[in-house]
């Protein structure tokens, strides 16, 4: 039980990540590739926070030391557990991984939105977004139209 | 042998900062060339820019040969808390080359970019294509594992539409494209993966930091997955084979421009990368590093190496047939990170250096031959050398050195790798790297031979000399490669010195 | 009383889930959606208190007023086939979309 | 802040959720999309008028009472009209309500639910 | 040593992934492309659920201004553009896929067992230099929020590379989507009136608040959740809002394209001329600590910044004050620009092969 209690998070975010990667290499259509890689990047960031928690912890946005609120918190936990891992009086959740996936969050869109065009384009040229068409079409005509865009 | 230190001047004040310059300025360049009106004065922003980033990277080289490495505290605040850049040789080195390529590919592109992108877009293009520069020099720069991942990211998302944007004259561009992105982003991602795991297991995000608490902790089985991951995902980038799917497809089809840039420097950033996390980050004898690089690196290596050269043999389309030369010299490198120790090493990453610029003149002088013609077969090219004797004796020199005659950089890269692979004992990789010199010397033959001697077809197109302006930056580095060859100081040096460095950082 | 409350609402949640995965069409996956993101909208609201830092409520309120968007891009999506109309134009319905 | 309207604050928050699980029981099993937005649109207001006056009474006054009012006016404002919109646009696509004795009105659809026009005009 | 709280929030925790499971499960099964839209938003309205449950108030920010108003915005458009609706399948294509991903899957969970367990405030991530962040903000910054404090100044080169990034995207469009010279005109509107009274009225109403929540978030960002990135998103919703209910033409009337982009543009220099001015200024490269110089300390009058003694304070507020300007700008042009990119093309017919 310790054992589920300690690893649920990752074997979740584990089985979630591959999901994205499945949808990613099962589809042949080109946007629900791009779901998955969606998918598959934002599990990335469930990964990270996972490793952040902190059991007892809050938001890392710093009470002020010996107000009503930080005093709120640490009544919740017990006195040694605070002092060993708290600051100033609270524990707080660990905010490096959140930072680094706030950027990874903002990658994601920004490759969501550039790969999304790219289909978009395909799909004007190409007249189809499923792969096997498109492979098809690349090897009978050799030089596409001018559709200089 | 000429010093680094007469080749420049500049204030202290700048060198100082020379690093995060050589980053910024070019993202400062990218803003102004989205901004400015027309492509002419977009050119010309990027120029300017480009040569100053030239220039800032040759004085971080210079401040490294000096010192040993140059670390620059971004944001006043120490590692591990802040992010540092981390400049060693063989970064100061890739930074130089990537700089100096991007230099010249800008001046080219005046040319030819007319050709193959429509006008309105060259400000959006020259944009792009100077954000892809400051992703590179960022990630060869920087000490940071996350930071790295970004500044791949910068030089990736530009490149993805940038690519896509050769849709306009072949649309296979696009699906080459999109197929680039979709393997791109797992592999950053499962770059990303892999840091976390070791974040997870050291608590940092600093490389040197990280390589000394990982080896203060031992190896476990997260830190083994994370290296895993961390490799796989820039194997992705670095076109290691078999990952490489991604690679023809995308330098086939993408502007001349994008793929001088991608096939000269970006794969080169990735190994290098690797490179590092394989023999900074990842301690000396670890069973990760060690059985990685003698069971599994190795023989993918030697595989990558015969297999893809022998389908640059079989090629008909040049421009594949030089980007399954590239996939192949990628084996060629990794072979060399194969043979291990300080030798194999500095061998390798003198290879690198060696390879980006041959491709870098191949690529040039190929793209300069395609601005009249649509060529893409090999017989298309059949007696160019009489029509346009500069640009092919520029595609010349860059052949020569690929196939590593002697006087080139090829040449001594190609000694240097199968001598230390001969020292360390390594025979059957010694044979596997002469065997690929000897599969090199068909394949290349063959387009030589096809451009020289051979007939035209009746009624094709006749191609005509490239613009000076093209000529010039493809046998300027053309020279830069016979140079390095018969004087190799500058970048043996450095590449020495950055083994050593990788090496050295271990404690 | 807080806690049963939030897994209430988690456990309303899985019920919307169901009706999103199961369909049967669009309609009911949007009106999923779209009861997902008001229950979402509560939810942070209730953790905030929850955890005892009530000021999260930032959140909530913006995910209030975004969450609207997206609801109004998809039915623009089905009643016009486009996400440029003007909302008094005519429906997709009385015109040809296709601009060849 | 006395411990009776804590109290009567939690009560509320916990009638809120009840509330809103009603609802979503009303989406599951209600026969086609217009009761069903009917069902999750009711229970959703209403639900998050329970919850968030609940937390009003729970919280100190001031900024956070100020902010639940906003978030409360938000969801009033909101909910209403995408469900709204939703059905508007469930009905211009023709997809037909069932009315009376689960007897079609309008359409040829059989079933509750019609499939609907997908993506193609 | 075992906190009293953790037994909800683990809970909460367990329902919501498997809530998450379920939602990427179905996912991949689903054979309508909308369908899988749609529960795409639905996981990220669980996952900014599941982040407030880890204490991640800025990254369900993020996932909820990204997951509703970005994401599916972006997905939606293209899916009009693509005009692929139901997806085939052939499960012969799916063996290898599925053996590849168990493969790696078995791997990662034996390697992930090995990490430190749920909620460890003892593990290395946890305990090092994340807790050393917790502790030296106070005095380096003078920020509240320790996750802005790390995102706009300790790391702030990576924000930079971030708001490049989104640059990049703008550019990526752009070369990608913008219609130039010889796009298809948007459709000229007949004008019905009284049609969609109501959306109109409200969303006359919400426009405003949007924005002005926008710039709640954006200038809060250092006390409470929110920051440049999510302030910007939340404006360009408004603008995107305004697009879809008033029409893509009179919203371009009011923001043109170029014009976003020379904006997305601004944004990055901002950034990048902070760190050189930084530079100028005698310190390194985004070192906010040199940006309130003695000059300009005199030119403002005593008394309005506060407390003397916390002088270094003072240059951090500046740089986080402007670079988040900054990470405004890029942001909030680029999500418009890309709603434009997407929502402004109108869907034509390929040149070769069946048409659409």
């Amino acid at each position: 039980m310790s054992w589920f209690i300690a690893n649920f998070n990752y074997i979740v975010v584990v089985i979630l990540m591959m999901t994205g990667l499945f949808i990613i290499f099962s589809s042949a259509n080109l946007i629900r590739r791009m779901i998955g890689l969606a998918l598959f990047q934002s599990s990335t960031g469930l990964f990270y926070i996972s490793l952040s928690k902190v059991s007892g912890g809050t938001a890392a946005i710093v009470v002020p030391p010996d107000s009503a609120e930080a005093r709120a918190l640490a009544a919740q936990l017990d006195p040694a557990y605070v002092a060993a891992f708290g600051v100033k009086g609270v524990v707080y959740a660990n905010p490096l991984p959140h930072v680094l996936i706030l950027t990874a969050i903002v990658v994601g869109v920004a490759t969501l939105a550039v790969g999304l065009a790219i289909a978009v384009r395909v799909r004007e040229a190409y007249g189809t977004v499923e792969a096997p068409e498109i492979d098809d079409l690349g090897r009978s005509v050799t030089e596409g139209p001018e559709n200089g865009r | 042998m000429i010093g680094l230190e007469t080749l420049y001047v500049a204030p202290a004040s700048l060198v100082a900062h020379a690093p995060i310059l050589a980053i910024v300025i070019p993202l400062l360049g990218a803003c102004a060339a989205g901004l400015s009106p027309g492509g002419r004065s977009a050119w010309m922003i990027c120029v300017a820019t480009a040569v100053f980033t030239a220039w800032m990277s040759l004085a971080t080289a210079c401040e490294v040969m000096r010192q040993d490495a140059v670390v620059y505290v971004l944001g006043g605040f120490q590692p591990p808390l802040g992010i540092t850049l981390r400049v060693d040789a063989i970064g100061a080195l890739l930074g130089l080359l990537i700089s100096v390529v991007g230099l010249l590919a800008a001046v080219v592109s005046g040319h030819s970019l007319v050709a193959e992108i429509r006008k309105e877009k060259h400000s959006l293009f020259l944009s792009g294509f100077l954000l892809c520069q400051a992703g590179l020099i960022g990630i060869v720069y920087t000490g940071d594992a996350f930071n790295a991942f970004v500044c791949l990211e910068i030089s990736s998302i530009g490149t993805y539409a940038l690519v896509a944007s050769g849709g306009a004259s072949d649309r296979r561009a696009l699906p080459a494209a999109f197929n680039y992105l979709i393997l791109g982003t797992i592999g950053a991602t499962f770059y990303v993966i892999g840091i976390g795991f070791i974040y997870g297991a050291t608590g940092t995000l600093n490389m040197v930091d990280m390589a000394a608490r990982l080896a203060a902790h031992g190896q476990s089985a997260p830190v083994h997955a994370g290296f895993a991951f961390i490799m796989v995902g820039l194997g992705i980038k670095a076109a290691m084979f078999p990952l490489h799917g991604w690679l023809p497809g995308a330098y086939a089809y993408a502007p001349s421009l994008i793929t001088l840039l991608l096939a000269a420097t970006a794969t080169k950033t990735a190994i290098y990368l690797m490179a590092r996390f394989l023999f900074e980050v990842f301690p000396d004898g670890a069973a990760a590093s060690e059985v990685f690089l003698t069971w599994i690196l190795g023989p993918l290596a030697a595989a990558g190496l015969i297999v893809c050269s022998l389908q640059a043999i079989f090629e008909q389309d040049i421009r594949r047939a030089l980007a399954f030369s590239s996939v192949a010299q990628v084996g060629f490198i990794l072979l060399g990170f194969a043979v291990g120790g300080d030798q194999g090493l500095s061998a390798s990453l003198f290879f690198v250096v060696a390879h980006g610029l041959i491709k870098g003149v191949l690529f040039m002088a190929l793209g300069g031959l395609t601005i009249g013609i649509r060529a893409r077969r090999i017989v298309d090219f059949a007696g160019i050398g009489r029509d346009a004797p500069w640009t092919v004796l520029a595609f010349s020199v860059g052949a020569a050195s690929l196939v590593g005659t002697p006087l080139t950089m090829g040449f001594l890269a190609k000694w240097q790798m199968i001598e230390a692979a001969l020292a360390g004992e390594r025979y059957w990789i010694a044979a596997v790297m002469v065997a690929g010199s000897a599969l090199t010397l068909l394949y290349v033959g063959r387009i030589l031979e096809v451009m020289m001697f051979r007939e035209p077809a009746p009624g094709a197109p006749r191609a005509k000399e490239a613009p000076a302006g093209v000529i010039l930056p493809a046998l300027v580095l053309g020279g830069i490669s016979i140079w390095f060859g018969v004087d190799s100081s500058l970048p043996g040096q450095l590449s020495v010195a950055g083994a050593a460095g990788l090496f050295g950082v271990r404690p | 009383m807080l806690a049963g409350a939030a897994l209430g609402l988690v456990a309303a949640m899985g019920l919307m889930i169901v009706r999103a995965v199961m369909g049967p069409s669009h309609y009911d996956r949007i009106l999923a959606a779209n009861s997902m993101g008001t229950k979402t909208v509560l939810f942070i609201a209730l953790i905030g208190f929850l955890f005892g830092r009530p000021a999260f409520l930032d959140v909530a309120i913006v995910y209030a007023l975004i969450n609207f968007v997206a609801t109004i891009a998809l039915m623009k999506f089905f009643r016009y086939q486009s996400l440029s109309q003007n909302l008094t134009g005519q429906e997709a319905a009385d015109e040809t979309t296709e601009h060849v | 802040m006395s411990e009776p309207v804590q109290m009567i604050g939690g009560a509320l928050i916990l009638l809120g959720a009840i509330w809103s699980i009603m609802g979503a029981v009303g989406v599951l099993r209600f026969p086609d999309v217009y009761t069903r937005i009917h069902a999750a649109s009711l229970t959703d207001t209403g639900a998050a008028t329970l919850m968030l006056f609940g937390m009003g009474l729970m919280g100190e006054a001031g900024m956070v009472t100020l902010k639940l009012f906003f978030v409360w006016a938000f969801i009033m404002l909101t909910t209403p009209t995408s469900a709204n919109a939703l059905a508007n646009a469930a009905f211009g696509s023709g997809h037909s309500p069932r009315i009376g004795n689960f007897q079609i009105v309008r359409g040829k659809n059989g079933g509750g639910s019609a499939p609907d026009r997908g993506a193609r005009a | 040593m075992t906190p009293a709280v953790p037994d909800v929030s683990f809970v909460l925790n367990v329902s919501l992934l498997v809530m998450l499971l379920a939602v990427a499960v179905a996912i991949a099964v689903t054979r309508s492309l909308l369908a899988a839209i749609l529960l795409l938003s639905v996981y990220s309205f669980l996952g900014a659920a599941w982040l407030m449950v880890m204490d991640a108030a800025d990254v369900a920010f993020t996932e909820a201004v990204v997951g509703a108003g970005v994401s599916t915005l972006v997905l939606l458009g293209a899916l009009l553009l693509t005009r692929g609706e139901t997806i085939k399948t052939d499960w012969k294509q799916q063996i290898g896929p599925l053996a590849l991903v168990l493969a790696v899957g078995g791997l990662l969970i034996y390697a992930a067992a090995g990490l430190p367990g749920y909620g460890d405030p003892a593990s290395p991530a946890n305990s090092y230099v994340g807790r050393a962040y917790l502790q030296a903000t106070y005095n380096d910054i003078g920020a509240p929020n320790v996750v802005t404090a790390v995102l706009a100044s300790y790391r702030g080169f990576d924000t930079l590379g971030e708001t490049t990034v989104i640059f990049a995207a703008c550019i990526g469009v752009a070369l990608m989507l913008d219609p130039g010279s010889s796009g298809a005109p948007a459709q000229a509107s007949r004008i019905r009136p009284g049609q969609h009274i109501v959306l109109k009225v409200i969303s006359k109403l919400l426009i405003p608040l949007i924005i002005l929540f926008a710039f709640y978030v954006q200038f809060h960002g250092d006390l409470g959740a929110g920051g440049g990135f999510q302030a910007g998103v939340t404006l360009a919703v408004a603008v995107i809002l305004h697009a879809l209910v008033f029409g893509l033409d009179e919203t371009t009337r009011a923001f043109p394209p170029h014009l976003m982009r020379a904006i997305s543009s601004g944004g990055v220099m901002v950034y990048s001329a902070v760190g050189v001015v930084c530079i100028l200024n005698g310190g390194g490269f985004l070192d906010y600590d040199f940006l309130f110089t003695p000059q300009l300390e005199a030119a403002i009058p005593p008394g309005l910044l506060g407390d003397p003694d916390s002088k270094h304070h003072w240059g951090q507020h500046f740089g986080i004050l402007l670079i988040e300007l900054g990470v405004l700008l890029t942001v909030s042009s680029t999500m418009v620009s890309i709603f434009f990119g997407f929502a402004g093309r109108a869907p034509r017919a390929a040149s070769v092969g069946q048409g659409g």
